[in-house]
């Protein structure tokens, strides 16, 4: 009987579905482990596994951010993967209670139909220009880690004072608020917005498939989200979860993941240039000095200075 | 002070086992989740200071006034549009009405994120609308925004007011109308001093859930809003946001929102205490002849509200047959979409058929009786269970299953990972549908009915089987329906308790359209759409077959 | 102008001819009552007249003004419901109220005329109540009062006063009676009690079955029915038949239960088979060996029953062969006709009603 | 045993004492009628027997047994309620086989006593029916069929007849008189018909504003009423006030109109002010010249007014001073009393009832 309830495997996976899909049919037709997807935001799915923390219901977790990793560590189980010597040690615990699998950089998208090439912003501090206020879309920091993440990187960026914070304010000012990422990126794809704050896939993805958007990589640097995997501690089906994830961070599947969807690989192994795309190496990206274990301490008491100033500017 | 035709023993027994069910599954599980609203930081004091803290801050009292503006303003158009459309199709000869009327629900089979994405695209800043209207020189700006949302809630829960009035006006008595006009009375004042306030019990039933849902919404507004503050928006990322959010705060928004909708229900108990809506009716009134003219005017009416409610809707079906390049849609057309949709959905489309059929089944169980309590007792445990079963309807769907998880997953009694404990969520979800369209009829049953049975021997909950829930038919099966709908395209409390195998539709275009899918969601919102019309024209189709002797 | 013209008017549900081919002048000011049995046709006629039953034949007339076209709230023709139709979303008050208000009548003649209706109904003090705070005859009374009180020109009255107790009953037709002949409204008046149709009734129609039976003055429909319907259906009768035996001229003999009956028929012959009817009020007994009033004959009978109704005591006699007698006696009957079986009783020839065999 | 016993029984609805500390004792098999004037508070008595009305205070017993507690599906007391109550999506014959249906009756039994139940109420042909596809007086059949077919232990009838004609009135309360003594059920009656009340009550009980005014037979009722409220709401009467002006031991003389009028009024005494009933069937015109029978005494007055109701003939008569006298003759009167003004009136000094003021 365990036997044949190890054929499958409970995912709780925080990607979208074109992801999840071509993920999943792929580990199934390999492996012969059914696939049974529970698909949400990631804060949705951190808390339903929180929330079961006594009976488990999933096998593994996808598609969450570095803090959530981080900060739930206690709910994994550690599996040293046969694949995790590949990823640079600063993309994965030490403990091997997470791995992670893909790296956004936080972008500037430019939709070019309404902002023609060349008059775009080239850096964060163009964003600051009042002939772009209300154009720019961002996500609310409240219900995105990466907008968390970018929010800070510009405060550290800016000095980390009271004046950067002022520039932060200024900053808001100048943008859309909205409450979910897919609403940024969809919405300069689609001509709502002429400008976005999101993750570089987006962007290529869009592109890739016709539309007028154009990914920016800020002059004055950017820095990498990390999302990643980790097996929920007491799952019903450990054993095929560990299957999972040492499928996930093959090099070969990777590599179809990036050719369908440019996620960025945690694993640098991947020659960007047989790849569709032409995305640019991470080397040849500026990456400011980003100090993501402490902003992740600070994280209550500046989610409530952020929240005050997106109150302030609305 | 007992009342006529009820028996303390039935009347007693369906309160005690209602606040039980409710206490078990409503209660016990929110109770955790708000009790960090009234604790201070430590959690070993109990403190007001949460809620002073909140009720301070200028952005939340922006927030609450923004829900109360738009949920007022909301409530009073869709009722405004709500009650005439019901009249039309109870009282006037309408072409197509079965269908017409299938049509009405349908706005609410798509679930609010659907539709708002539709209507963005339609209607947003570069909406296809929006540039047509501009090139022909029509300032629109876009729908965002306050009067974009009134006009959203509007056009998809105006089926909340119609269908329970709907059948409000079906059992007035035609005599009462009679003896209006032959006082001298025109039709138009007997409609507005008579008949009006005779169905007020199922209009005041079908505003307070349109008030309550716009309250509670954040599908829409998520979108639609921008970045205007709402409550419903502010809790949801209170209690789910990815960043965390502060579960002090979280619990006040909560209650907030649960304080607001008591409010409003305190107000229409109040308005109905004193009244009785009974005329005695031995038959569906009538179909009244008019003029010609004021036909085509009705007609032109009944089918502009029901086709402008359908335009997020038609936008999805052809969306549905673009071809898509990844996310990016393309003028050109296809079957892509569906194709994609049917290597994965069988399974999620007969899970939420299963799951919206044995909710609407397990709500009419639960719910009827209830209403039945409610509108035939005046206890004080009678009120106290008339709030508790309307609270659900003010509790996000998240916080309600993020409950349900926590009580359910170990201990006494376990119950996640399977079917039960999403139907149990979305029948106390849904429940003040079907007791409020059931409570609404029965207003306008006379009691001696039921007595009548009583004395004759049987029984006051064989009575209410057999008799009295065939009189109130048609509201149960506004409820009921209403409940199908709904929790067709329900999404914020599934996506915390469906487990894999049970995946429904709405999780299918979730997914879909929180990533790069919108083909594939519009394509099962196409196919939710045609599995669920069908249904709802047979059941209205039966209903009107019936109307010769049913009320 | 408010004469009412019935012209040819039918209305049938699927088989059921509910009225049937009916046509009634009802004159200007006229208090016409129709009396009939229950189902006969007599609400559906009413509803008719006031515009809530559509015609398939006919035509209806107020005066020179053709209206069973009109919209109903334009004919002016106040209806008491047999189910009083009060509204339950008002208060009493409102109620009486709200005919006045449609036409559009000043705020303080409201309250003056709609207390003066209350009154009149005895419902003073009731204004304040909601309708369900009231008893069956209260409510009847609310429903009389709504109607009155807008003074229309004609008044259809469906059994108004069914719920109600004996004095009231008295009174209040006394006041709908005096409220029409002051105001001169026309009124067709539908009721079950035969006393109140002859009290009351300039004329009355008698139904049955969808048609007239017979139209007339009280007394004419009382002392001369047309038809053994409309003699039996108008207060108590004795219905006999029997067979010509004899007799000159328009006078015959008719055997019934063994004994003969003089009577009048003109045109029936020698061996005729006859229905007569007498009333129970023309029956006298006679003291044993007291002759009976000139002119009149006796028969002997048997006392079987005797039913106290009050001023009226009824006695059932048997005659022979099983025919039976009702017999009305004022007051209770004398000693002797309780104690003794048998009784003479004597009656007026020219008080019976002859009728063919039809 | 189902006698019913009614003991200090009280209900208020706000201010209104509906039903106000009423004790009474219906015997097992009796057919006890409820009188009094609308609003009195009759239904509400029926409704706390049949279990729809709480008590605010006293106690109800079926024989032995206190049924106020009991839920009223468990009383068997079959009620016809004042506004039929017929359930609307049934059809006739279903409503009649409801409560058969309750009470698991074989479907053949079944079928057979609904058939039976309708012919009673002369609604054969009409058990497919829908209710509203009925008239008035058909609707209220339905529920005496349907109250009447299960055949309970107590039968409790509110104003059952009140929408038939007189002739199916006097059919139909035969046959519930009928029924009722056969299986010897013990019946409370409400009706507004007096002539009703007297014809089939074993006993009746008048009540006014949520009290017992009397209780007693028939005849008792009519002929010694206790109070002048029964005399009045019982029939019609005439109710004088005089002062006593002379007389020996018992019997008196009192002045009304400017004439003597003799009667018997034990402790009344000279110079007191009585009210008394004199009913008008009692008073007899007198031929002029004519002497009284024998131990009667004579007034003179004056005919005012004729009312013709068939049966009986009302006049209406002066006695001087304003006060007026109702007379009631069976059949129409002489041809002398409706000519001359000036009329003799009779009547038996032993028939009138006096009442202490009070
Ligand atoms: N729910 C109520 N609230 C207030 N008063 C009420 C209520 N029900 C009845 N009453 C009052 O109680 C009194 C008694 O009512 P009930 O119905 O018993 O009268 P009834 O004798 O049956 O009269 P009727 O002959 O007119 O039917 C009436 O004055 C009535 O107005
Ligand atoms: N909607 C209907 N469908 C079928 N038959 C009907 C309908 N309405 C009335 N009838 C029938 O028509 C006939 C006349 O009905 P109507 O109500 O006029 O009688 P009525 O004389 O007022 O009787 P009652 O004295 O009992 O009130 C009845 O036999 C009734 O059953
Ligand atoms: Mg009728
Ligand atoms: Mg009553």
């Amino acid at each position: 009987e365990a036997r044949a309830a190890d054929k499958s495997v409970v995912i709780y996976s925080a990607n979208e579905s074109v992801l999840d899909e071509l993920v999943f049919t792929a580990f199934t037709k390999e492996s012969g482990i059914a696939v049974q997807p529970v698909e949400g935001g990631s804060g949705v799915l951190v808390k339903r596994m929180s929330s079961e923390k006594e009976r488990p219901q999933g096998d593994i977790i996808w598609g969450i951010s570095r803090s959530l990793l981080q900060s739930n560590a206690a709910l994994f189980a550690p599996y040293h993967s046969k694949n995790v010597d590949a990823i640079p040690v600063e993309y994965r615990d030490p403990g091997d209670l997470w791995i992670g699998n893909n790296l956004h950089l936080l972008v500037l998208l430019q939709n070019t139909k309404l902002v023609p090439e060349g008059q775009g912003p080239k850096s964060w501090d163009d964003l600051l220009d009042p002939k772009w206020k209300g154009k720019i879309a961002f996500t609310d920091p409240a219900n995105s880690g990466s907008a968390y993440t970018n929010v800070t990187l510009l405060a550290q960026l800016w000095g980390n004072d009271d004046a950067a914070w002022e520039k932060v304010t200024k900053l808001f000012a100048n943008m859309k608020v909205l409450n979910k990422s897919s609403l940024v990126f969809s919405g300069v794809g689609n001509g709502e917005y002429p400008l976005g704050i999101s993750l570089e896939y987006a962007g290529y993805i869009w592109a890739s498939n016709g539309a007028p958007i154009k990914t920016v990589y800020p002059s004055d640097g950017t820095v990498v989200a990390m999302e990643g995997v980790g097996i929920i501690k007491g799952g019903p089906n450990p054993e095929s979860a560990k299957v999972f994830v040492d499928f996930i961070n093959r090099k070969d599947t990777r590599e179809m993941i990036f050719a369908k969807t440019f996620r960025r690989p945690a694993r640098q192994d991947l020659d960007f240039t047989k790849l569709p795309g032409n995305m640019p190496a991470l080397s040849t990206i500026k990456l400011a000095t980003y100090d993501e274990e402490s902003w992740t301490a600070k994280r209550p008491a500046t989610m409530a200075k952020i929240q005050e100033i997106v109150e302030k500017t609305r | 002070m007992r009342r006529p035709g009820f028996s303390p023993s039935f009347s007693g027994a369906v309160t005690v086992l209602a606040l039980g069910f409710l206490a078990l599954f409503l209660l016990y599980p929110l109770f955790g989740i708000f009790e960090a609203s009234v604790l201070d930081p430590s959690g070993a004091h109990f403190t007001a200071n949460n809620y002073l803290r909140v009720l301070a801050r200028p952005f939340y009292q922006r927030a609450l006034g923004n829900s109360l503006a738009i949920g007022a303003a909301a409530t009073v158009v869709t009722t405004m549009v709500g009650v005439p459309l019901a009249f039309c199709l109870a009282r006037l000869a309408i072409p197509g009405k079965p269908l017409l009327l299938a049509l009405a629900t349908l706005p609410l089979v798509l679930p609010s994120f659907v539709s708002a994405y539709a209507l963005v695209l339609l209607f947003g800043r570069a909406g296809i609308v929006t540039q047509a209207l501009r090139a022909i020189g029509v300032p629109f700006d876009s729908l965002y925004g306050a009067p974009g949302l009134v006009a959203v809630y509007t056009l998809t829960l105006f089926p909340y007011v119609v269908l329970p009035t709907l059948a409000a006006f079906k059992a007035v008595d035609v005599s009462v109308e009679e003896a209006g006009q032959n006082l001298g009375a025109s039709r138009w004042r007997v409609w507005r001093t008579v008949i009006l306030p005779i169905v007020m019990p199922a209009v005041l039933a079908g505003a307070l859930l349109v008030f309550m849902d716009t309250l509670e919404n954040f599908g829409v507004p998520f979108v639609l809003a921008e970045d205007m503050p709402v409550l419903a928006v502010e809790a949801w990322k209170q209690f789910v946001g990815e960043t965390g959010g502060n579960p002090a705060t979280a619990g006040v928004l909560g209650v907030l929102l649960i304080i607001c909708t008591t409010l409003a229900l305190l107000v229409q108990r109040h308005y109905l205490a004193r009244r009785r809506f009974a005329t005695g009716a031995r038959t569906a009134p009538p179909l009244l002849a008019i003029g010609p003219r004021w036909r085509v005017a009705a007609i032109a009416f009944s089918w502009g509200v029901v086709a402008l409610a359908l335009v997020p809707f038609c936008a999805v079906v052809v969306i549905s047959f673009m071809r898509f390049r990844g996310p990016v849609i393309t003028t050109e057309l296809g079957l892509g979409n569906f194709i994609q949709l049917f290597a994965r959905a069988p399974g999620p489309l007969a899970n939420t058929l299963i799951l919206a059929g044995a909710a609407a089944f397990g709500g009419v169980l639960l719910g009827v009786p209830i209403g039945y309590v409610l509108t035939r007792t005046r206890t004080r445990l009678a009120a106290l269970l008339d709030i508790v079963a309307m609270m659900p309807f003010a509790v996000a769907g998240t916080v309600l299953g993020i409950g349900l998880v926590i009580a359910f997953n170990a201990g006494f009694l376990v119950l996640t990972g399977g079917w039960l404990i999403l139907v149990i969520a979305y029948v106390v979800r849904k429940l003040p549908f079907n007791v409020r369209a059931s409570s609404a009829i029965l207003h306008q049953i006379d009691p001696s009915l039921e007595e009548a049975s009583i004395n004759l021997g049987v029984s006051p909950s064989l009575t209410f089987v057999k008799l009295t829930v065939p009189l109130m038919l048609g509201g149960i099966v506004g409820g009921a329906v209403l409940t199908f709908v709904t929790v067709a395209s329900e999404l914020s409390a599934t996506v915390i308790l469906y487990s894999g195998k049970w995946s429904t539709m709405t999780i299918v275009m979730f997914q879909a359209l929180e990533g790069t899918g919108a083909g594939v969601a519009s394509a099962a919102a196409t196919v939710l759409i045609v599995v669920t019309i069908l249904p709802l024209a047979l059941i209205n189709r039966l209903l009107r077959r019936q109307g010769a002797s049913l009320l | 102008m408010t004469a009412i013209r019935i012209a040819g008017v039918s209305r049938a549900f699927g088989a059921v001819a509910a009225v049937d081919d009916i046509a009634l002048d009802v004159a200007n000011g006229e208090f016409f009552t129709l009396l009939g049995p229950s189902g006969c046709g007599k609400t559906t006629l009413l509803r008719m007249i006031a515009g809530f039953c559509d015609l398939d034949r006919g035509a209806i007339h107020f005066g020179d003004r053709r209206i069973d076209m009109l919209p109903p709230h334009r004919r002016n023709a106040g209806m008491v419901f047999q189910n009083y139709a009060i509204f339950p979303n008002l208060t009493v008050a409102d109620n009486v109220a709200y005919g006045l208000r449609a036409r559009r009548v000043a705020a303080k003649d409201i309250t003056a005329r709609v207390a003066r209706a209350l009154a009149l109904v005895h419902l003073d003090a009731h204004g304040e109540r909601w309708p369900y705070q009231l008893s069956g005859g209260q409510l009847q009374r609310v429903a009389i009062a709504r109607c009155l009180v807008i003074e229309p020109a004609v008044l259809l009255l469906d059994e108004p006063l069914s719920n109600l107790d004996a004095q009231l009953r008295v009174e209040m037709r006394g006041e709908i009676r005096q409220l029409q002949q002051s105001l001169k409204i026309t009124a067709l008046y539908v009721t079950h009690d035969q006393e109140e149709a002859l009290a009351i009734s300039d004329r009355i129609a008698v139904m049955r079955a969808g048609k007239l039976e017979q139209v007339g003055a009280p007394e004419e429909i009382y002392r001369h029915p047309a038809s053994p319907f409309v003699a039996e259906f108008m207060g108590t009768t004795n219905l006999l038949h029997g067979a010509v035996t004899g007799g000159a001229g328009a006078w015959l003999r008719v055997a019934v239960g063994g004994q003969d009956f003089h009577l009048a028929a003109p045109g029936a012959r020698m061996g005729d088979t006859l229905s007569f009817s007498l009333r129970p009020e023309i029956l006298r007994p006679v003291a044993p060996g007291a002759a009976a009033p000139e002119g009149w004959a006796l028969v002997a009978a048997r006392l079987e029953h005797v039913e106290f109704l009050g001023a009226l005591t009824r006695m059932e006699m048997s005659l022979g062969e099983g025919t039976r007698l009702r017999v009305a006696a004022l007051d209770l009957p004398s000693g002797w006709v309780r104690q003794s079986g048998a009784v003479a009783l004597a009656y007026d020839p020219a008080r019976i009603t002859a009728f063919r065999a039809r």
